[in-house]
């Protein structure tokens, strides 16, 4: 895919694709053995084991809530196991801090940012004793230019402080690098300048564990895949073409189907002739968005595709009632809507899935209080909750999105995954108009993914207007009617969804003339012209920020 | 854009242009202080060399307290226990001095101030390893130290070394200059410039801003904390010290600094969330503490009233200071 | 009586206001003692009529506090400061830097150490003695008796001490609990009544003969109707509410008991003892009082035993409707020249 | 579709430890009880139905001002001016005991008054964002203010304790049961059903939790809060008033010293001061054990310096045990 450097050819360690804890040959970097961990009822780990070779990038697949960022804790210190042994370089350790990890040469990137908010980079790195030449360096390879390392790491994009927390681990030149979901919350130009770094790691001295949900970036650059179920190591696979569907049945156990190719299939709506839910008409935001103008239709699945920072954030807060627009005009069935807070959007039953878990859960209530807050938060609804009618609602939700609450009595002992799903089903319980969703499958295992996908397309069958952003290019194609490609705060392009396939998109998303065909190569020089292009649009400086 | 030299260059409207708008609070409140002290000479034409002189005694302990006050709290935790341990180290500090010879006095302060240390250790080492809320360990230290203070005399006395008096009482060369002002400047500068500007002053803020960042980014949270705390405590014995010193005398009942000082910290723009501030914004908000204090005796305002001022004051320099931060967010 | 320092601005004294004075208290806001104290200052400085201004500095706060607020008294130019101290050494700086500005300084309730303030107060050692004395004798010298006192490191608190042991020493078969140190309320109500809650309940008061109090007579005569049990001889202050508890035999029956008065008209005196030292007078110190330039006020033990005693205690609170929790003797004679009647309204309009 | 249950959970220690993190009133109840055994030990006979009433009655009013704080750290919030509006309503109703409207016109007007200073609270919280502690730190000074300022004025009208709330506030029925359990249960009963059961409750919890969520939810907090801390100073004024009637004194500064014991035994009873987490039930319990464990410092008869230092030191025990139990893993 995406330039990124075909499957080098490690010698592997058996053809046969699984072997249950593979006898360990010599030289294992880092090597893992029955390690496990509770939390109170909850078994996160039952036991796992990784073993990690020298100059491999080793793959930890698994799906939500199979263990994979506990291990990764575990590893490097930032949690305590019940039991289990960690050999590093043959010796065994006992890793009782990140800091001791590192000390160890073991370095992680967590799944969520580690960077302090309220530090500028500059004393980040100072606080982490990361060398300033080489973290500048990899800032570069990585893809993100012009960052100021005077600024308050709190006023910076998320995308940029993932970017930041990998070239600071890198920085530190670790034996064996952990990315936990580094990808999941990265515009697509910066993912794959990502994967080419992780990529050009292999066949060095330093390994590489890469968490990722996307089999697709598993294919590029992993060489061998440790998988992960309920707590249990139940494979070791060699990265091959065509070991895909291996992984993802080990994964899954015994319960995969085919997995359905086009999640919309079976529905062909009436797009054109159907009312319009959400009518946009020139939409700005200050500088960040400007003139915005769209249909969402009845029925109908829109995707919306842009590179990090084209004001796509700002268009969801404009729609979401988070923020009010500096101009333009905004219809709901027909009907001119203001928003100046969430809920008068939602009152309207135009409703948001936010990207960010951390934003929008009550990490300490159940899933139910979870699931149940929207209808409660009018002065009409303080009153009196009845219950039955509300265990009813909140069940059948559980139900549609099967999530897991047996850890549910407070949402924060949910896997990442299974958080997620508690964001959507939140709507999903009362009725919708209009569904807003921001990269809804970011760190979904596949499974959930098509679940939350034929979730989408019911939704839009049973009337509903989704209006759903993803950084995801793949998923345009699967189940979006049309797209529209958001670029310097304008409306770009407008596709078909059957037709949006990623070449399109990217070359959309970076506003190339169409008609060139972008060979894969020229992705870097592609990249230059973009950046070139905002800066004559006069983009502000925060955008800037993250240009390929 | 070339190299990776064009990506970190910082520019030097950066330089000059991120501290303002880092410390625009602070600024803020050096500019309300100039405007009270333009009212104060206003309405009190007499105005002058007693009132600067009386200014610079008057805000020392409550100004030390304020920067114990302040460590913590940009450290992420609060200490209600400030009072008590003034008054703690006071009564020790007089009850030890009195009677004694200049080099014993010497003494007895840099023993006072150790203990200090041990004090603020001991508050800490307890939130760390209870994983008790701050403020309410604090809370339940600020009855034991409050009690041992009542053990060590159970009324107000003892005396304080003349050398102690003379170092906070009266001008420095220039009249207009009080010996606290510069007491007060050059320890919280000796103390807390190396800190901020050290690894620890770093750990501080990242523990404060972000805990679980902090742990994985290497610091240790639990020694950080105790740090903290004894920082604090240090800067606490030197509010009691101050009291000492400006009293001449030790009193076993606290005062009321604890509340006061979480006041003037707040006022003085650290974020009781914790990881933002520094310590001479809430110096500076002390002294505007005392002269609002002062003016409302210039202008005769009856002793109720001046106390629903107080009120409305603190409440109003906040909302003013969040209606302009909610101001600029819609922008 | 003429004006002493200042450039023969009035021809006559009377009626001619020509002073500014400042008044300092540093504690109990919305305490009866405090509050009257500076009721009294305001009615004498009125009908003194030689006070063109009273700045009240009137705060919660610590020596060190009153401290600042003296100095911002000296900036405001006063001619005198009359102050209740919060220490009887830690103003000594600040008095000196006002005496250097020629303000003459007074201060009431407690005396200070400063050689050139003058010092105008309750007995406090006297007021223990007096109800110290009272109680045992009503006990015939032998008997258990409950010892509650005030604010713990309070002066006037260690006053009340020193006079209590010296009485305690000469009554070898009294007994004290909980202990010779007594308990201490604090001056605060709420405590005072759940203290005396917990001794009740603990059965620990009926095993006691007497009680004496340090302001919190109220409070404990209350906790113990409330508690329905037998009143026992209790000494305390002259507080309005104690008082009519031992007037009114319906409500508390064979209720015994004697209020030492602890005037709160040291404030109206301050100003006074002011005035005659802005004017050149001569005052008379207290030879006995132990220090310089000392007014001592003794206290006055009245009990509620006799017809005659109950008389004067009727006549304290005559004064129409006083708060109950404020001191009863509205005035001191030679030192107070207002109408007693007339210092709750003084207050009023604050 | 990962992790799997612990079958033979009441065996493990792991499972006593999800039963007290679930119910973290029990181990609460559990050192109550040792305290009480500790003051029988301390002095044999004491305990007794009598002396629980009079424990009862004196954790009643805390326990109320410790809700205000519950209620308030639910939302991440706090609440210092309890003890002045508290104060203020004990001593407003005393000195209109003579106005034409008598006790009932007082107690009208405190509440009135009160509603205010917590409606001016609520709005400097919800509406300008001033931090709480700041908030209602200022706002105590303005009651305290005013309400010298109205004793001022008022010295001569008679202030008195009225009978009624004398005999509500300190009388017991059978020499046990004490009648300010006559408020404070329906009082209770109506918090603790309206946290658990009312949509009100929920978004209590939920803007503490993540006040981010719940504006994206829909709520509007500025609302919650206005309404959370008109009922915090509501129940103050009632807190007052039982306290001013249990001592029978009317002072502006009469409920001062109760101030931090109110917050103390919110946290003792396991409410996050971060919010997001507790419940009245443990301040209830919170507040039986502080007002326990002055009684048993009494009752040890130890002087007044070696009482406040065991009364910390035992809080921080407490707390820490507490805290011990309840953890995770
Ligand atoms: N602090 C905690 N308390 C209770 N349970 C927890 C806690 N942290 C994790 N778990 C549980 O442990 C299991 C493994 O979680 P983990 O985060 O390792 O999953 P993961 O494989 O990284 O999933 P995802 O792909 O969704 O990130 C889950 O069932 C989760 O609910
Ligand atoms: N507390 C609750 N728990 C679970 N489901 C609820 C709850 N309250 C409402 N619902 C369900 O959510 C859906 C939408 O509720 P909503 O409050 O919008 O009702 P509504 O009749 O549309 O009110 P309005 O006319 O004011 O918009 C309904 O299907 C209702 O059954
Ligand atoms: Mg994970
Ligand atoms: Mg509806």
């Amino acid at each position: 895919m995406l330039g990124t450097p075909v499957f080098a050819g490690v010698p592997s360690v058996s053809a046969t694709g699984m072997v249950l804890m593979s006898p360990t040959t010599t030289g294992l970097l880092l090597e893992a053995t029955g390690v496990s961990k509770t939390y109170g009822a909850v078994v996160a780990l039952k036991s796992a084991s990784l073993a990690v070779q020298p100059g491999e990038v080793h793959a930890l697949m698994g799906a939500n809530g199979a263990g994979k960022s506990t291990l990764v804790k575990i590893l490097t210190g930032a949690i305590r196991p019940e039991s289990g042994r960690i050999a590093v370089h043959g010796r065994e350790r006992t890793v009782h801090s990140p800091a001791e990890a590192r000390r160890s040469g073991l370095v992680s990137v967590y799944q969520e940012p580690s960077v302090i908010p309220d530090l500028d980079i500059r004393a980040n790195l100072r606080l982490t004793e990361t060398p300033l030449e080489p973290f500048r360096q990899w800032v570069h390879d990585l893809g993100l230019k012009n960052l100021d390392l005077s600024r308050l790491a709190r006023r910076l994009p998320l995308a940029s402080l993932r970017i930041i927390d990998l070239a600071r681990a890198l920085a530190i030149e670790p034996d064996v690098l952990m990315l936990d979901e580094m990808t999941a919350a990265l515009p697509a130009n910066l993912t794959e300048r990502v994967l080419e770094v992780i990529g050009l790691q292999r066949g060095g001295e330093r390994s590489v564990v890469f968490i990722s949900h996307r089999m697709i970036e598993i294919a590029a650059v992993c060489d061998r895949a440790t998988v992960l179920r309920e707590g249990e190591t139940v494979g070791v696979v060699d990265v091959t073409a065509g070991t895909e569907e291996r992984i993802v049945e080990l994964m899954l156990g015994s319960i995969v189907e085919g997995l359905p190719e086009r999640a919309g299939e079976t529905s062909t709506p009436a797009a054109g002739t159907a009312a319009p839910r959400l009518t946009v008409r020139g939409i700005a935001v200050g500088q960040k968005l400007r003139d915005a103008s769209f249909e969402l239709r009845s029925g109908e699945v829109l995707g919306v595709v842009a590179l990090e920072g084209q004001g796509q954030d700002e268009l969801f807060d404009v729609l979401s009632g988070s923020e009010r627009p500096s101009g333009g005009e905004l219809l709901v069935d027909g009907k001119p809507a203001s928003f100046g807070h969430p809920a008068d959007a939602i009152r309207a039953g135009v409703v948001y899935v936010a990207s960010d878990r951390a934003e929008a859960l009550l990490m300490q209530r159940s899933v139910r209080e979870n699931i149940a807050l929207p209808f409660i938060t009018r002065i009409r609804r303080w009153g009196p909750i009845d219950l039955p009618a509300e265990r009813r609602t909140v069940d059948a939700a559980v139900k549609r999105l099967q999530i897991d609450v047996r850890a549910g009595n407070e949402v924060r002992r949910l896997s990442g995954g299974n958080q997620q799903k508690v964001t959507i089903a939140r709507w999903v319980a009362g009725g919708v108009h209009v569904l807003l969703c921001f990269d809804p499958t970011r760190g979904i295992d596949i499974l959930t993914k098509q679940q939350i996908y034929v979730l989408l397309r019911d939704l839009a069958e049973a009337g509903a207007g989704v209006l759903l952003y993803t950084s995801e290019l793949k998923e345009v194609q699967l189940v979006c009617d049309r797209a529209v490609v958001i670029f310097g705060g304008r409306i770009v392009k407008e596709l078909v969804g059957a037709e949006a396939d990623e070449a399109q998109l990217l070359r959309a998303a970076y506003h190339l003339r169409s008609g060139a065909v972008m060979p894969e190569e020229a992705a870097g020089a592609a990249v230059e012209s973009a950046t070139g292009d905002i800066r004559e649009a006069g983009a502000p400086k925060d955008e800037a920020e993250i240009q390929a | 854009m070339s190299a990776a030299a064009v990506t970190t260059e910082r520019s030097l409207s950066d330089v000059l242009v991120s501290p303002i708008r880092r410390n625009t609070w602070v600024l803020a409140l050096l500019g309300l202080l100039a405007v009270l002290l333009v009212f104060t000479k206003l309405i009190q034409p007499s105005y002058g060399l007693a009132g600067v002189q009386g200014l610079g005694i008057s805000i020392l302990p409550l100004a030390f307290a304020a920067v114990a006050q302040a460590v913590v709290v940009i450290a992420g935790g609060v200490d209600l226990s400030i009072g008590s341990v003034m008054a703690l180290t006071s009564v020790i500090a007089a009850s030890l001095m009195e009677g004694q010879s200049d080099a014993f006095g010497v003494a007895v302060v840099v023993g006072v101030l150790l203990l200090g240390v041990v004090i603020g250790t001991t508050n800490g080492a307890l939130v760390v390893i209870t994983r008790v809320p701050d403020i309410v360990v604090t809370l339940a230290m600020s009855f034991v130290w409050a009690g041992c203070a009542l053990l060590v005399r159970s009324a107000p006395g003892g005396a304080a070394s003349p050398w102690l008096l003379n170092l906070v009482i009266g001008p420095f060369g220039n009249p207009w200059i009080p010996k606290a002002a510069i007491v007060l400047v050059v320890i919280v500068a000796i103390i807390w410039i190396p800190v901020a500007r050290g690894r620890f002053g770093l750990s501080l803020y990242a523990v404060g801003s972000n805990q679980l960042a902090a742990f994985r980014s290497g610091v240790s949270i639990g020694r950080t904390k105790v740090l903290a705390y004894a920082l604090t405590g240090l800067f606490a014995t030197l509010a009691g010290l101050s009291l000492t010193a400006s009293t001449s005398i030790g009193t076993p009942v606290p005062g009321p600094y604890t509340l006061e000082s979480v006041a003037a910290v707040v006022l003085g723009g650290v974020s009781l969330a914790g990881g933002r501030g520094g310590v001479f914004g809430p110096i500076v908000a002390v002294v505007v503490l005392q002269i609002i204090q002062n003016d409302m005796t210039f202008l005769n305002v009856d002793p109720n009233y001046a106390l629903v001022a107080q009120g409305v004051i603190l409440i109003g320099v906040l909302v003013f200071g969040s209606v302009i931060e909610i101001r600029r967010a819609r922008r | 009586s003429s004006p002493a320092a200042s450039g023969g601005g009035g021809s006559s004294s009377q009626g001619a206001k020509q002073y500014t004075i400042g008044y300092s208290n540093g504690g109990g806001v919305g305490n009866g003692f405090r509050e009257e104290q500076v009721c009294t200052a305001k009615a004498e400085a009125k009908v003194s009529g030689q006070v063109s201004n009273l700045t009240v500095i009137h705060r919660n706060t610590d020596a060190a506090g009153q401290l600042a607020d003296i100095r911002s008294l000296i900036a405001k130019g006063v001619n005198a400061i009359v102050f209740n101290p919060n220490d009887p050494n830690a103003l000594n700086p600040a008095l000196a830097e006002a005496h250097a500005a020629g303000i003459k300084t007074v201060s009431v309730d407690a005396y200070v150490t400063d050689p050139s303030t003058w010092n105008l107060y309750n007995n406090q050692v006297k007021y223990a003695e007096l109800g110290a004395k009272w109680l045992f004798d009503q006990l015939g010298g032998k008997g258990t008796v409950w010892y509650t006192r005030g604010l713990a490191g309070h002066p006037a608190d260690s006053d009340r001490d020193k006079g209590f042991q010296n009485i305690l020493k000469q009554y070898p078969n009294i007994k004290v609990v909980p202990s010779k140190q007594g308990v201490f309320t604090g001056w605060d109500p709420a405590k005072a009544t759940q203290i005396t809650n917990d001794f009740i309940s603990s059965g620990q008061y009926d095993h006691i003969d007497g009680i004496w109090a340090s302001g919190m007579g109220k409070q404990i005569v209350d906790a113990i109707k409330a508690a329905n049990k037998p009143f026992k001889p209790i000494a305390d202050a002259d507080i309005g509410g104690f008082v009519s508890q031992l007037l009114d035999p319906t409500k508390f029956p064979s209720l015994k008991g004697a209020a030492v008065t602890n005037t709160a008209s040291v404030g109206g005196a301050g100003i006074t003892l002011a005035l005659k030292l802005l004017n050149g007078e001569q005052v008379q110190a207290d030879p006995n009082a132990g220090r310089p330039n000392t007014v001592l006020l003794d206290p006055v033990l009245v009990d509620n035993l006799s017809d005659a005693s109950k008389t004067q205690l009727k006549a304290w609170i005559s004064v129409p409707g006083m708060d109950p929790l404020w001191p009863l003797s509205l005035s001191i004679k030679g030192w107070t020249t207002y109408d007693a009647n007339t210092v709750p309204s003084t207050c009023k309009g604050a | 579709m990962s992790a799997s249950v612990r079958t033979n959970q009441w065996l493990s220690v792991v499972g006593w430890r999800g039963l007290f993190r679930d119910r973290p009133i029990i181990p609460l109840i559990g050192l109550l009880g040792v305290l009480i055994v500790a003051i029988e030990l301390a002095d044999p006979g004491i305990v007794g139905p009598e002396w629980a009433g009079v424990i009862v009655r004196a954790s009643v009013p805390l326990a109320i001002l410790g809700g205000c704080q519950t209620l308030a750290m639910l939302t991440g919030g706090i609440d210092l001016s309890v003890a002045a509006v508290a104060s203020m309503s004990g001593f407003v109703t005393a000195t209109l005991l003579h106005s034409p409207g008598g006790v009932a016109q007082g107690i009208i007007v405190v509440l009135v008054v009160a509603a205010v200073a917590g409606l001016l609270n609520g709005i400097g919280i919800g509406v300008f964002r001033v931090h709480p502690l700041i908030m209602t730190l200022g706002m105590s000074f303005v009651v305290l203010g005013l309400a010298n300022v109205w004793q001022l004025q008022n010295v001569q009208t008679g202030a008195g304790v009225p009978d009624s709330l004398r005999w509500i506030g300190s009388t017991t029925f059978a020499d046990v049961v004490p009648y300010n359990l006559l408020v404070f249960i329906p009082l209770t009963a109506l918090i603790l059903v309206g946290l658990r059961r009312t949509g009100y409750g929920r978004l209590l919890y939920a803007i503490g939790d993540n006040p981010v969520a719940a504006r994206l939810s829909g709520t509007r907090a500025w609302q919650v809060l206005i309404v959370l801390y008109v009922i915090s100073a509501v129940m103050a004024a009632i807190a007052g008033l039982l306290i001013s009637g249990l001592t029978n004194t009317a002072s502006v500064s009469l409920v001062d010293a109760s101030l931090l014991p109110s917050v103390a035994a919110a946290v003792i009873g396991g409410t996050s001061i971060l919010g997001g987490r507790g419940g009245f039930g443990g301040t209830i319990v919170g507040a039986l054990i502080l007002t326990v464990l002055t009684a048993l410092l009494t009752v040890l008869g130890l002087p007044e310096p070696s009482r406040q230092v065991l009364f910390g030191a035992i809080i921080v025990v407490v707390a820490a045990a507490y805290t011990r139990v309840t953890a995770e893993t």
